[in-house]
Formats: C-alpha cells, sequence, structure tokens
C-alpha cells in the first residue's frame, strides 16, 4: 500500500510552536517520521557572542518561550561560576520561589495542555487562565509577564516588592484547592485513560539511548534522577520535597506526574517563603565598573538545572573579555523532539502523533534556539 | 495508584455553568486597560530636564534600539550634550537595562503599554515626560541600587597619610596600583560628554578604554595627540573633564586625571619615547619662535615639530615650564614629573634658549626678523591686587614671587624663602592653596607648627578651588576663616603690617547658577604678621613695541585672537594661555596645539601664495 | 487611547458599495485567526483565547487551517524558514485577509536584528495592516489591538490584501531577494 | 572534591590526558588527544555516565583550531565530565560517536552544520537541519558576520518620523 | 402536495436556520460559561456563516464544489420532511427511513467533496466520518427496527403522537431507558461532537473534512452543518422525547437536549476513531440488542 506524506506542523493545531514533523503514514499508522526543526531558528548562540554578558539577559529568556527563567538562571550560574561570585542567601530564596512559581506555570500549563491534542478544551481553558494569575505574580515581581528578566547573574534583580508573599500565598492556597478539580476533570476521565493509558511507552533503554531527562526519564527508571536532587543548585538541599518516579512510563504516568510536581513546587515555595531571611542584599556585583565593562574571568564551565522538562544546560566559555565567548545551549528536549521523534514516532496512529509531542515534551524554541 | 475513573468525575465540572466567570471584563481591557504592575516596563520616559545626552542608554542597549538624536533648540554645555535618546520601538526589547544605567536618573518606564498603528513610522520616538502618546500614566519600572548597573564610587587611590604630609614636600598622591587602575577604568562608560568639556578635547574615552585594556602604549600615543604636558596634567589639571563627568551625576566622577597620570607613570621609559618620538616629522622650510617656555608655548613646539617645523622657545628663567616649574607646589607636581615631560620635548629637537627675557635680552623685532611666525605664551605673572585700604604696602607679599622661590627652594635650588611664624593668606582660588600649603609646609619644617589663617570671600561650597585642596588644606592644618572679605590691611605706626580688617559676608546661589556674595557693614579684625594676597595676575606685554599695543585688540588684559590663536592684524604672531583666556595649564595646552595647526596652515598659506 | 495612524484614509470618501459594507460589517465581527505560532509573542495567544481574555467575546477564534482564516497574526520574529512557510500560508488564505504584526521583530527586527536567521521588516514581504508594540505585547494590547483591526475593517481601511495583490510584483521581489527561493524544499533535511 | 580527584587519578592511570580542569565541584574537564576520545568515552560509559548531555564546538580561531567538547553526565554521583579535543580548524574531521551514544546524531548533524566539522561514520549529519538555502560558510564559525550577512539580505528599516525632521538629524 | 407545502417548505427552511443557528450561538455561550469564561455573542453564529459567505474561496475541482452543492440540497431536502412538534410541510413522509437515506446523502455528498479537494488530512477525515457514521448506525438501526417492530410505525410524527398524553413518564426515553442511553450516545456520534469527533479534531488531522474549504464553500458547510444537526436532534427528540404537542414545547425540548449533548461534550475528550469504533460495537449495540430483545420478546415498556 502507498504511503501517504503528511505534515504535521508547522501551522498544525495540533503543534505546539513552530515545529514540523514530516509523516509517512499507511493508514493511521505512522511508518516514517522526520523532524523538521528551525523554523525559529535565531541563531541565538552567535548573537549572544556579540552581546555584553549583561546583555545578554534581554535575549536568554527567549531561547525557551514557554519557560524563560530557566534560561537567566542557568545563565546567571554559569558566570557565578567562572566568577566564582558568591550570589547572597536572600537571592537564592528569591530565585528558587521564581524558578518553582515558573515550574507550576509551565506544568499548569501542559497540564491543561493535554486538552489540546485530546480535546478535552475545557481543561486548557482552564489552566491558562490560572496559569495566568502566576504571571500576575510575576508582573508584580519582575515588571514583565513573560520574559522576566529578573534572575542575573550575581542575585535577583530587585527585591521583592512588599506585601508579595500574601499574594504569593493566597496563589498556592487557590491552587492547591483547584488541583483536584484538574484531577476530576483529567486524570479521573475515563477516556484520557483510554487515550493515555498504555500508549507512548518510553522504556528505560530509550531514555538511555536518547538521552531523555526530566519526568520521562524518572517515570522510567525509577530513580530519583533529579538535578534538583543529585546536585543541587540555589538552597534546593535545604527544603524538603519528593520527586515522583517509578518504573512504567506511558502517556497517562507522565501526565499525572505534572500535578504531583505542581505540589512539590508549591511546597517548595511555602518552605522558601519561610526560610528565606527577611532583608538583606539580593545582589552582588559580577564584576567592577559599569555594566558596559563587566568582564567574566576566562574559563569553561557547564551550569545545569532542572528544567520542567529535564536537564537544561549551557555550556559557557569566557575569554575573559566583556562578551561570552561561547555559550552553547543545551536544549532540555533536544534529545526526544530530534531523534525521538525520527525513531520512536513511528508506529504510533497520526491520533497520538500530538500526544506524542506533548507528553513527550517537546518544547520548539529551545531546540531550534 | 488507585485506580480511578470514572465518568461522572468530569460532569463535576458543570458546577462552573453557574458560577462566574473569570474573565476580565471588556471594561477593563478597551476603555480603561488594566493598570500594569508598579514596577511594570511599558513605554519609555525622558525628563529632558535632567536627562544630559550621554548616550549610555544607546550604549547598553542589547537591540540597538536607541539613538541619540541632536536637538537643536538645546545647547552643548559641561556635562551635557545636546542630544536625547529616541527609541525604536521595532528593536526594544523592554528589557530595562537603558534605565538601569541610566546616568541622570532621567529615563524610566511608564505603566502604558498600548500602542497599534498601522504606520511603522509612529514606532520611532523620542521619550519625552509623558509618554508615547502624550496622556499622563504613571511610573512604572525604576533603577533602584539593586538593578543599578554603574559603578558610582571612585576606587581608593594610594596616598601619604595625613600625618606628616604637611612635613615635606613629598607628593601627596602616589598613584594607582594596577588592579585600581583597572577597577576605575572600568568604571568609565565612554560617553565623551568630558571630551567636549575638555579645553583640549582629550580622547578621554579611548585612553581610559586602554588602561582597561591593559594597552598602556596606545594609551600614551592618544594622550600626545592632544596634550604633550601629559605628565604634568596627569598630577594638577583642574580636570573639568570630572566636573563634566557623567558616573558624577550620581556619584563620583572617574578619576580621569589620575588614569591619564597612570598611564604616564606605568609605561615603561623606553616605550613612551618610542611612541612619542614616532610622532615627530623630518625638518622642513619653516621656523617659529615661542616667547615663553611654559604650557603653551611647550604644547605649541610640540606640535609644530610633529609637523616638521623648527622650533626656538625663549623663556625668561633658566628652566622651561613655565608656571608649571615655577607656579605649581613640589608636593602636587613633583620636579621629576616635569623634567620628564620637558624632555621629551628637548629629544625632538626643540631649541631651548634659556635666561633670555625678550624685550630686555633679545628684541622682539629680532625674533621676528628670524622666524617665519611667532607664538607668544608669555603667561601672567604680574600679581593683581584687591582693591582694600593700604593694599599697596610694600610689606604684602604676592603668590607669583613666593611660589617661585618656595618651588626652587623645593628641588634645592635655592634657599628657603622668609616668612613669618604667623601668617594670612588672602584668596579662594586654587593658587592661594598652593600658597597657604607651601607656607605651611616651609613653617613646619622651620618651626615645627603650623599658624596660617585662610581668608576667602565665599563659603567652601562656592569657592573657586577645587574641594579636594580646601579638605587637604584644612588637615594639613590651615586655619579656614571663610565668609570674610578684607576690607583694609591692618598697618601699625611702626608701618608694620598687623592683621587685616575683614566684612563678614553671606554668600547664596543666584538664578543663574552663580553664587552671589553680599557683605555686611560689621567687620572684624584678624591679626597676623604677614599678609600674603593671591588673588590672580596679569600679563606683561612688555616686549611689543609701542605701536603694537596700541594697535592689540585687548580685552581686559587679555589679547583678542581668532579661533586659531592668530592676532588679529598681525598674521604672523599666534598668541595663547593666560595672555589670551587662562586660567588653567589644559587651556594652555589646547591654545598651543590650535595655535600650531594655525601656523602651519598660515605658513602653507603663504608659501602658496 | 486607542491611536489609529493619522494618514489612514478617514477622510476619504467611502467609495464602497453598500454590500461591501454589509460584508465589512460581518468581516469585522467575525475574524478568523490562522492557528500559527510563528514566534515568541504566539505565548501571548493563550491566555488572549482562553477564559482571563476571551478573545471569542470579539468573534475571534483560533482555525486549523489557512483556506478558513481571515487574518494571520505574525507573532514576532520570522525566521527566513518561516517566512516561506508564511508567505504560501498567506496565498492560501481567502480573500479579504489581513495581517497583524505583533511586537517589535516584526517592525524592526527587534532583539534580533543582527541575527543571520531572521529578516526585520515584516511588510516588505506581506502587507501589513496593523501593528501592536511591545515584546511581546501584553493580552490586553493584543485585544485592543484587534479591537482596532475591527474598527478598520468596518471603516474599509484594512485593504493589505488588495496592496498585495497590485504591488505583486513588488513584494515577490523582495521575497526573492530574501529567501533565494520561496519554494519550500520540504524534503531537503530527510 | 574527592571523588573526582579519584575519578581523574583513575582516568590517569589508563589513558594519556593532556591537561585536566575543575570549573566547578561537581564538574570536570579534560583534554585529550583526538584519538583517544572514543575509548575514553567508551570507559567513561562503562563506569556509569550513561548520558551524553551534549556535545558542540568551540572556535578558537586565534590558534586555528575546533573544540569538541562532549559532555557526560553520571546521574548517579552527579558529576559532569567534560571531554574535551582539538580539531585542525583548516579541515576539521572526526569520527562519529553515534555507536557509543545513539542520542549524539543530531549533535553532531548541529556541529557540522554549525561549524563546518564532518564526522565520518554519520552520514546523515551531512544534511543540514537547521538552516534552510544556506549559502554562506558555518554560521557559528568566529569569523563569520552575522550583521554583515543580516544587512545584505534583510533590510532595516529606514524610519521617517517627524521628530527627526523637526528637531534635528540622527546621529 | 399543493403549492402551499412549498411555501411551507420553504418556511420551514427559514425558521429552522435561524432556530438552530442561534441555539447553536447559545450554546456557544453556554460552553464559555464551563470554560469559566463569558463567550460571543449570542447571534455570532450568524455573523460567522455570513462572514463565510461574503468571502472569495478557491475551488478545486468541479467534483469539490458539486459534492458541497449535493450535500447542502440533500440535506436541506431532508429539513424539510422534518416535523416540528404538529406542523408539518409535507404530511406523511417523515418516515425514519427516508429521513436517514437523504441524510446519507448529504454526508456522502460532502465525503465526495471533500476528497475531491485532493487535501489527505481531507482524506483521512472523510474516511473517519464514514467510519463513525457505520459505528453509531449499527446501534441505532438495531434499536430503531426493534422500535418499529414495537410501535408498528416508521414515522417521525408517529412515534411521537404515541408518547403524548401520559406524562413525561410515557416518553420513550424512560420506557426504555437502556434504549434511551443507547439513542444519547448515537446522537452524540452523529452531531460529531466529543468523543466521537475524531473525524474533524483540530489537533489530529487539522479539522480533517474541512480542511480545504474556505469562503463561501466553508458558509455552504456552516449551513448544512446547522441543518443536519438539526435533524438529528429532531429525530431523537420526536423517537424518544414525545416530540411536540405544540411547536413550543418541541423547541424547548429540542433546545435542552441540545444543551445536554453539548456539556457533556464540553467535559470530554475525544476518542480515537478506533476506540470509538471499537465502543460503539460493545457497549452500545450490546445494549440496543438487549433493548431489542426486551421489546420483542417481552414487550417490556410497549404498554
Amino acid at each position: 500500500m502507498k504511503e501517504v506524506k503528511l505534515f504535521l506542523g508547522p501551522q498544525h493545531p495540533g503543534m505546539h510552536g513552530n515545529y514540523s514533523v514530516h509523516m509517512y503514514v499507511d493508514g493511521d499508522i505512522i511508518k516514517k517520521a522526520y523532524p523538521l526543526p528551525g523554523m525559529l531558528h535565531r541563531g541565538f548562540e552567535k548573537l549572544m557572542e556579540r552581546r555584553l554578558w549583561m546583555g545578554n539577559i534581554a535575549l536568554i529568556p527567549r531561547i525557551c518561550v514557554v519557560e524563560p527563567d530557566i534560561n537567566e538562571m542557568v545563565y546567571a550560574m554559569g558566570i557565578e561560576k567562572l566568577g566564582n561570585i558568591e550570589v547572597p542567601e536572600r537571592a537564592h530564596w528569591i530565585r528558587m520561589i521564581i524558578l518553582e512559581l515558573a515550574r507550576i506555570a509551565i506544568h499548569l500549563m501542559s497540564f491543561g495542555g493535554i486538552g489540546g491534542p485530546t480535546g478535552l478544551y475545557t481543561a486548557s481553558y482552564w489552566s491558562i487562565a490560572d496559569r495566568d494569575l502566576i504571571l500576575d505574580i510575576f508582573e508584580k515581581i519582575t515588571g514583565a509577564r513573560v520574559y522576566h528578566m529578573y534572575i542575573v547573574a550575581g542575585g535577583v534583580r530587585k527585591d521583592l516588592p512588599e506585601g508579595i508573599e500574601e499574594e504569593i500565598i493566597g496563589l498556592l492556597d487557590y491552587l492547591e484547592k483547584r488541583l483536584p478539580e484538574y484531577e476530576e476533570l483529567i486524570l479521573k476521565n475515563p477516556i484520557i485513560h483510554a487515550r493515555l493509558k498504555d500508549n507512548i511507552l518510553l522504556p528505560e533503554e530509550v531514555v538511555w539511548e536518547l538521552g531523555v531527562t526530566g519526568i520521562g526519564m524518572r517515570s522510567a527508571v525509577d530513580k530519583e534522577y533529579d538535578i534538583r536532587k543529585v546536585k543541587p543548585y540555589a538552597r534546593y538541599d535545604q527544603v524538603e520535597f519528593d520527586v515522583p518516579f517509578g518504573p512504567y512510563s506511558d502517556a497517562y504516568t507522565r501526565v499525572s506526574y505534572k500535578p504531583i510536581e505542581i505540589r512539590q513546587s508549591i511546597r517548595i515555595i511555602r518552605q522558601s517563603l519561610e526560610k528565606m531571611p527577611k532583608e538583606g542584599p539580593v545582589r552582588v556585583k559580577i564584576s567592577t565598573g559599569s555594566a558596559l565593562r563587566w568582564t567574566v574571568p576566562a574559563g569553561m564551565v557547564y551550569p545545569v538545572i532542572e528544567s520542567a522538562r529535564g536537564e537544561y544546560g549551557y555550556l559557557m566559555v569566557s575569554d575573559g573579555s566583556e562578551m561570552p565567548y561561547r555559550i552553547a545551549v543545551r536544549g532540555a528536549s533536544y534529545p526526544q523532539g530530534l531523534l525521538g521523534v525520527e525513531k520512536y514516532l513511528p508506529g504510533h496512529r497520526i491520533d497520538d502523533a500530538s500526544l506524542w509531542m506533548d507528553t513527550m515534551g517537546v518544547c520548539a524554541p529551545e531546540i531550534d534556539r | 495508584m488507585t485506580v480511578d475513573k470514572s465518568v461522572f468525575s468530569p460532569i463535576r465540572a458543570w458546577k462552573y455553568l453557574i458560577e462566574k466567570p473569570v474573565t476580565i471584563p471588556k471594561k477593563l481591557v478597551f476603555d480603561t486597560p488594566r493598570e500594569a504592575s508598579d514596577n511594570y516596563r511599558g513605554f519609555h520616559i525622558n525628563d529632558w530636564t535632567t536627562c544630559v545626552g550621554c548616550g549610555i542608554c544607546a550604549e547598553i542597549c542589547p537591540t540597538n534600539a536607541i539613538n541619540m538624536i541632536e536637538i537643536d533648540s538645546l545647547e552643548q554645555s559641561t556635562g551635557n550634550k545636546p542630544e536625547r535618546p529616541a527609541i525604536d520601538y521595532g528593536r526594544c526589547s523592554f528589557c530595562a537595562l537603558c534605565v538601569d544605567i541610566c546616568t541622570s536618573d532621567s529615563l524610566s518606564m511608564s505603566k502604558e503599554y498600548i500602542h497599534l498603528s498601522k504606520d511603522a513610522d509612529t514606532f520611532y520616538f523620542l521619550p519625552e515626560s509623558d509618554g508615547i502618546h502624550q496622556i499622563d500614566f504613571d511610573k512604572g519600572y525604576d533603577r533602584d541600587e539593586v538593578s543599578e548597573l554603574l559603578d558610582l564610587e571612585r576606587y581608593e587611590i594610594d596616598e601619604t597619610p595625613i600625618e606628616g604630609r604637611n612635613e615635606s614636600f613629598i607628593e601627596i598622591i602616589r598613584g594607582y596600583s594596577k588592579e585600581m587602575a583597572i577597577a576605575e577604568a572600568s568604571r568609565c562608560v565612554e560617553c565623551g560628554v568630558c571630551t567636549a568639556t575638555c579645553p583640549a578635547n582629550m580622547n578621554i574615552p579611548e585612553y581610559i578604554r586602554s588602561v582597561w585594556t591593559e594597552n598602556l602604549e596606545e594609551g600614551v600615543d592618544y594622550l600626545y595627540k592632544t596634550n604633550p604636558l601629559s605628565n604634568v596634567c596627569g598630577r594638577v589639571c583642574t580636570h573639568t573633564c570630572e566636573t563634566a563627568c557623567v558616573i558624577g551625576n550620581r556619584g563620583t566622577p572617574v578619576a580621569i586625571r589620575w588614569l591619564k597620570r597612570y598611564i604616564v607613570d606605568n609605561t615603561p621609559k623606553e616605550d613612551f619615547e618610542r611612541v612619542v618620538l614616532s610622532n615627530v616629522s623630518e625638518k622642513i622650510n619653516g621656523k617659529v619662535g615661542i616667547i615663553g617656555g611654559g604650557p603653551a608655548g611647550l604644547s605649541c613646539a610640540y606640535y609644530l615639530r610633529t609637523m616638521g617645523y623648527e622650533v626656538d622657545i625663549y623663556e625668561e628663567r633658566a628652566l622651561l615650564g613655565g608656571a608649571v616649574r615655577y607656579g605649581v607646589p613640589e608636593y602636587r607636581l613633583p620636579e621629576e614629573s616635569v623634567k620628564e615631560d620637558i624632555e621629551m620635548i628637548r629629544k625632538m629637537c626643540v631649541n631651548f634658549i634659556t635666561n633670555t627675557k625678550v624685550g630686555r635680552d633679545i628684541s622682539f623685532e629680532e625674533i621676528r626678523n628670524t622666524h617665519d611666525a611667532i607664538f607668544s605664551g608669555s603667561g601672567n605673572w604680574i600679581p593683581k591686587k584687591l582693591k582694600v585700604i593700604n593694599v599697596d604696602h610694600k610689606d604684602i607679599r604676592f603668590a607669583t614671587k613666593f611660589l617661585e622661590e618656595s618651588r626652587d627652594y623645593s628641588r634645592d635650588m635655592g634657599r628657603m624663602p622668609e616668612f613669618e611664624d604667623d601668617i594670612i593668606v588672602i584668596g579662594g582660588g586654587d593658587v592661594s592653596f598652593d600658597v597657604a600649603r607651601s607656607l605651611a609646609r616651609l613653617q613646619k619644617i622651620k618651626n615645627g607648627k603650623i599658624n596660617i589663617k585662610f581668608i576667602a570671600r565665599k563659603p567652601i561650597e562656592f569657592l573657586a578651588a577645587d574641594q579636594e585642596e580646601v579638605v587637604e588644606g584644612k588637615e594639613e592644618g590651615l586655619e579656614l576663616r571663610l565668609n570674610r572679605s578684607p576690607v583694609e590691611i591692618l598697618v601699625d605706626e611702626n608701618n608694620k603690617v598687623y592683621g587685616v580688617k575683614v566684612a563678614k559676608c553671606t554668600s547664596k546661589l543666584s538664578e543663574n547658577g552663580k553664587a552671589k556674595t553680599t557683605c555686611s557693614e560689621e567687620t572684624e579684625e584678624i591679626y597676623a604678621k604677614e599678609v600674603f594676597m593671591s588673588v590672580g595676575s596679569d600679563p606683561d606685554f612688555e616686549y611689543f613695541s609701542k605701536e603694537m599695543m596700541e594697535n592689540l585688540e585687548m580685552d581686559k588684559n587679555k589679547i583678542i585672537v581668532e579661533e586659531n590663536g592668530q592676532v588679529k592684524g598681525y598674521p604672523w604672531l599666534f598668541a595663547g594661555g593666560d595672555i589670551v583666556r587662562g586660567p588653567d595649564i589644559i587651556t594652555a595646552v589646547a591654545d598651543g596645539h590650535k595655535a600650531a595647526i594655525g601656523i602651519d596652515e598660515y605658513l602653507y598659506n603663504r608659501e602658496k601664495i | 487611547m486607542k491611536i489609529i495612524s493619522n494618514n489612514s484614509k478617514t477622510d476619504k470618501e467611502d467609495m464602497r458599495k453598500i454590500w461591501e459594507k454589509i460584508g465589512d460589517y460581518f468581516r469585522a465581527n467575525s475574524i478568523w485567526m490562522k492557528w500559527y505560532c510563528t514566534g515568541c509573542g504566539a505565548i501571548e495567544l493563550p491566555p488572549t483565547m482562553t477564559s482571563r481574555f476571551d478573545m471569542e467575546r470579539l468573534g475571534m477564534g483560533p482555525m486549523a487551517t489557512p483556506r478558513q482564516a481571515d487574518v494571520l497574526l505574525i507573532t514576532g520574529y520570522l525566521s527566513s524558514k518561516t517566512l516561506r512557510r508564511i508567505i504560501y500560508s498567506y496565498e492560501q488564505m481567502q480573500d479579504p485577509k489581513y495581517v497583524v504584526g505583533f511586537g517589535s521583530c516584526t517592525i524592526n527586527g527587534g532583539i534580533y536584528y543582527d541575527s543571520y536567521a531572521t529578516m526585520k521588516q515584516l511588510d516588505n514581504y506581506l502587507p501589513v495592516d496593523l501593528y501592536i508594540a511591545g515584546c511581546m505585547p501584553r493580552p490586553e494590547a493584543v485585544m485592543n489591538g484587534f479591537d482596532t483591526l475591527i474598527s478598520m475593517i468596518k471603516k474599509g481601511e484594512a485593504n493589505g490584501w488588495k496592496h498585495y495583490k497590485e504591488n505583486y510584483d513588488w513584494y515577490s521581489r523582495n521575497q526573492l531577494h530574501s529567501l533565494g527561493e520561496v519554494y519550500v524544499k520540504d524534503e531537503f533535511h530527510e | 572534591m574527592n571523588s573526582m580527584n579519584s575519578i581523574y587519578e583513575n582516568l590517569k592511570s589508563k589513558f594519556n590526558i593532556l591537561g585536566v580542569d575543575y570549573p566547578d565541584d561537581m564538574q570536570m574537564a579534560i583534554d585529550l588527544d583526538e584519538k583517544d576520545i572514543h575509548t575514553v568515552i567508551v570507559y567513561l560509559k562503562s563506569i556509569g555516565y550513561t548520558q551524553l548531555s551534549m556535545l558542540t564546538c568551540v572556535d578558537w580561531i586565534k590558534e586555528g583550531v575546533f573544540q569538541l567538547v562532549y559532555i557526560v553526565f553520571n546521574w548517579d554521583n552527579g558529576i559532569h565530565i567534560l571531554v574535551r579535543t582539538k580539531l585542525d580548524r583548516e579541515n576539521p574531521k572526526f569520527r562519529t560517536i553515534v555507536e557509543i551514544y545513539p542520542g549524539a546524531q543530531f549533535y553532531e548533524r548541529d556541529v557540522h552544520e554549525f561549524f563546518g566539522v564532518e564526522f565520518e561514520g554519520n552520514e546523515i549529519s551531512y544534511k543540514n537541519l537547521f538552516l534552510e538555502l544556506w549559502d554562506d560558510m558555518p554560521p557559528m564559525r568566529k569569523d563569520f558576520d552575522p550583521q554583515k550577512y543580516s544587512d545584505e539580505k534583510y533590510a532595516a528599516r529606514e524610519y521617517k518620523s517627524k521628530f527627526i525632521s523637526e528637531v534635528g538629524g540622527e546621529k | 402536495m399543493n403549492i402551499m407545502n412549498f411555501i411551507y417548505a420553504f418556511l420551514l427552511l427559514v425558521f429552522v436556520f435561524l432556530f438552530q443557528t442561534s441555539i447553536t450561538g447559545i450554546n456557544r455561550k453556554v460552553m464559555a460559561r464551563l470554560q469559566r469564561r463569558r463567550g460571543p455573542k449570542w447571534y455570532q453564529q450568524f455573523i460567522d456563516i455570513f462572514k463565510a459567505m461574503s468571502k472569495s474561496s478557491t475551488t478545486h475541482g468541479w467534483i469539490f464544489d458539486f459534492g458541497v452543492i449535493m450535500a447542502l440540497g440533500g440535506i436541506m431536502a431532508t429539513t424539510i420532511l422534518i416535523p416540528i412538534g404538529p406542523f408539518k410541510a409535507f404530511a406523511d413522509v417523515d418516515n425514519i427511513f427516508i429521513v436517514s437515506y437523504l441524510l446519507a446523502v448529504g454526508m456522502l455528498g460532502m465525503a465526495m467533496s471533500a476528497s475531491g479537494s485532493g487535501n489527505p488530512w481531507a482524506s483521512i477525515g472523510v474516511s473517519r466520518a464514514l467510519t463513525n457514521m457505520l459505528a453509531y448506525d449499527v446501534p441505532f438501526m438495531v434499536l430503531i427496527v426493534s422500535f418499529i417492530y414495537a410501535f408498528k410505525t416508521s414515522s417521525l410524527s408517529g412515534f411521537a403522537a404515541l408518547q403524548q398524553g401520559a406524562g413525561i413518564l410515557g416518553w420513550n426515553f424512560f420506557r426504555f431507558p437502556l434504549g434511551g442511553i443507547v439513542a444519547l450516545i448515537c446522537l452524540q456520534g452523529m452531531l460529531g461532537k466529543k468523543p466521537f469527533d475524531s473525524f474533524i479534531a483540530p489537533a489530529e488531522i487539522a479539522s480533517g473534512p474541512m480542511v480545504e474549504y474556505g469562503g463561501r464553500h466553508l458558509g455552504m458547510l456552516f449551513l448544512l452543518h446547522e441543518f443536519s444537526t438539526f435533524i438529528e436532534v429532531s429525530i431523537i427528540v420526536h423517537i424518544f422525547f414525545g416530540g411536540g404537542a405544540t411547536p413550543l414545547e418541541f423547541m424547548v425540548k429540542y433546545a435542552l437536549l441540545y444543551t445536554f449533548m453539548n456539556i457533556i461534550s464540553g467535559v470530554f475528550p475525544r476518542f480515537k476513531i478506533d476506540q470509538a469504533v471499537k465502543f460503539y460495537y460493545k457497549v452500545p449495540l450490546a445494549l440496543a440488542f438487549i433493548q431489542g430483545l426486551i421489546i420483542i420478546f417481552t414487550g417490556l415498556g410497549v404498554s
């Protein structure tokens, strides 16, 4: 039988972001699949070499649109490691609050986002509206909704505004109240069970073969493989939280981990608000002089953090001048988004293609850079 | 995990059929869009009254969105460029780095965030205090000390400790260490406001950059492009550049003078010489005579030599340098430094004819006849006198003469000048502090204690002298009697000066930004054995012929010249330095440079004819 | 609050026929946008579409295919690779069709002004009916933008599609200059 | 730090390591000759460094070399090892590691596309992935000027705003 | 049959269009509520249809054009057979088989047209739509056949008349609860609402059959959709909810039933097409058989 060629994306409602997969299908079964990235390629790595260390903070959040803060954090960590800079205590905790709020935001979006490929739009409408409340908090703290440019090398850009703690706690309370409703709607939905259970498997060998990290890895290898646990950054070693893990990774498990992680993030934020020093400096200068002449000592380092999709890191090289020499981005979804699509999307049905992209966590901008 | 699926569980979502939606009402979207948060990064606003047009916002902008637009209605002034930033919203990423780095605190962002248009040109806009649509919005994002991107505090320079400083003429400032110099240089933002303010228009940002990049040879090259007395100016310049420095708007200005000095002090001598002498050209047909070996003359000589002219300098005193060598005390400008600078000029094969006073040892006409052009930078050496009673008393001493003596003493070329152990210094400018502080040192050396009263009309903040001088003078034991205007020199029956009668004054800032001083009837008497007066000086034009004196256009004892230093009516005569405008070394250097260019042009044109 | 450019043709006599006016009324109140997230501005579209801002109040909604869509949202930067596909999509759309440029990148390249992969001026390649300032524009700004677009359509001012037809040569010359080839070679990488 | 020292000692006893660097207390960077890369990576994989986090390249144009950086990660002890080697910039060729880490396939394609390094044995890496109809040198090389390329291809806007003519010229 | 019948038929069409489109519009608001938002204006659906009609459109060959017209014609022809309460344009032709047959003509016309567009997504969508039709038709026909057997009538108004007078409990839905459930499940499939909308699934096959339609073609498709929705819901209202003694009663029942189906659709995702077929052949078909056996052998509920 003749194979039909189909384009999943870039302008396909099932595709999140400007990404494309070419599928050769036989009936409803995908026989071959080729990822086609690069629609969002902007040459970040080149552009970063042409901007000041400080000026790059405008650029880096844009590498991953849905979760910008991790970029700022990795970049800041890299500079701090190269320059041996000690970040003030309070800044560490503020960073954790920001990062975890961001994690909630993206998990909420992708948890409700499962409504997109499956047709449960109500979930998407709810989750994005609730995510917007987090963006409101971000706006109050950082001055922008999406691209915060808040975590900078040496600390954070501004201290927390007054009274924001109560607002954050209020939001967390609200989310805790809402989460069961999401679970009723999504996780307990029999048709979601029918669609996701035992579908889109990710066996342990595949994890190691591709280099998948994050929820996908943890749900498959039954180990607590989370950068926050394995090599804690900021003050993750001083808060208590659990990371969900398990031995069997199907689409349902991966989706069901998201509310669990949201709850753990809420727990981390609550502890952070409690343990954080109530005042004190939040930023140290990374270098002498004006920002036009901030330099970072020469060296090469690979700072890495846990994003919502897994290990996220930059290879940062400095030659001691006022601009980075080279920054290479390891997008967390690079393995599953390229080799994963090519090797493991075939065999699934067309119906599952966008579900595959969704539950594997493929984020186009961080692949394209 | 408990198995939990039920057809009925999703149906619970139906409860939202009767609950209120979370949608933001249309009114809050369209009529009065929701107010953004307090530090929202909306559109830019710029307070034009505080903006200095430094252009740092354009410099830091990671998107190249900011262009500086020249505004015709604004005027260039110290520390102020007639330019204002225009922002391209086809570029801007709303990162607010421009706000964080704004040197004058004028740029900030409002809570306004809606601009829609079919016309792309409207997205390029010149922010003023009222936003893009001339609608008042609250201020959004603004810089605070955490988000600060400038380094506002000056890095400590190594100084001689205060104790014992007044016991000798050893230089106070020891200079920057390498780390400190680089740190200080990194504070510079390369705006170039200083360049416009510097009389010599030195390439300040460039040489500071060369300190930062540790390429001092390049720095020397930049220095000598506009100033051949870098060693001197690295120590005693009046540094109007630092007054203008935009970092000074919110912090302490970059120590431009000390960085210049750092370059000179830390470049290896042979490199220094190589760089400087590489500019010298082969001699061409043309000979210029220079009257006065002061900064103006030396500068003129240097640049004439780089252009290839033969140069003779006529100097009245035994050593070249003029005010530099005879007017500035050793503790500020050590002999070594002056020597180095002058030696460098001598090495360029400039003829130094010392101990030759024009008009006395050689006539002006003779110089005129043997040279193609003349540059005069003879300087101000005749002291001015205050209009007070008994001012013509023979025992009153004046700054120029005393400084000369004291300088000769400190370089072991003369004996210690005479002075009493109880002295009043009348003044207010830098020179008067030079006098007072030199006297203090001499007193300390001679008597072991200091007794000097310093009288000035104005309070500290309005004194003409550098604030540093005032502070250091105080530290060294001067007794400041400010806000007092002398009205009479007290002379006793033996015709001996015994003090000064002063009127009490008050000063306040007037509308034009200058201090206005008014003195009351109330007087007091301050007693001392000797009075030094240092209230300025006048030029000595003895060497000009009578006819010339009549023809020269003068304004308050200053010769009026063309932009290039050419004296009106005498195309072969150029003048510069104190006899033209004063009041400081760097102006003289600048005049010398300009005159050199003017002379070159004049001679070139003459040859053509 | 709403600023529409001054040089739009408000003062020009309204030449539309009555049925065109009626058609414009319907077209203004039911704008379907094409579901294509071209750039990072797309991240503010979900909030705009969903419950918090509820774009459907304006009669707008996403559509899966270019044939059904009325408005093409260029949500930010356009890499040359995307631009090829955008041109394809635009030409597939049915008249009348509108283009809205989101944020800095569509106007003058934005933060990617020196990137080798992104274009700077959208209106060199496609006729743009409205630009929205911001990087990226907030949902409120987006909503106001749509509102402005609606009133422009009602007044018959959103005529980019006519302009595209009339100046097709100019546009296609620009497209060819920047892209080399507009033709999408989808197989090249497989 | 101790554990990293022991890893280093261990590696040193087996391989010829040209240099070592500790950028962080959970990271180690080792420099190798290009012929040793494969054996070291195989060895590292066998002792627990089962994940290839990244493979990328740095262009040291002044030295005339490309530096390949393989970052491998051991999830159990949280240590990243940066395995580095230098290639001649004029004729950059290397052998693929796809048979060791299959995940390297697209990283190698990436490096080929942006630096022009060829990986023998990974045929697919010769095809461009991100850039369509690319017509210049590999763009991540240091001697490539993106501004120039961009200006030639994509014209910048020339604004005709009112204030430019009203208050003065653009500087 | 005289000229009045045709005038009635025309008025009926106009009425159905206005009524069903308004109901759709109101239901969009209801769905919006469920999603915690306000939703569009109630007459938005009219604007959408007229807008689509006012736009230009591309043709992909005569099959593409003809299919749409054929589908619309077929569906409109079906619509005029549907009684609204006691009102009928043509007496005695509201036979369930005629209705089903004409409905299928409409569906096939659309399938033909969509295939004519040549877009692979459309082909997949069409094949899914037809599969879907096959899936829900089997249990539904089993049910209908047993009803015809029990009530000895095959006309819609006949079914309705039999239930009237006995109050709410006299409705077939309550007399034959198993059958009622099967009918609702099948109705969900007929309407193409979730969980049985895999043939238009935007996230999977980019709206499936509609992928190449734009402008006027799309407008006709929308009309088609409104009319076929009306037919499908009406059938169920007549057979299971007692039709209407007055047009108003019918309209109220109709609106409630349609809204109910819609809010069910709002909280469920969609089945994959193979799952949908499996589901229909498992649960509703079994239930339909059981219901049929009960009717045939025990007569329970037939009274």
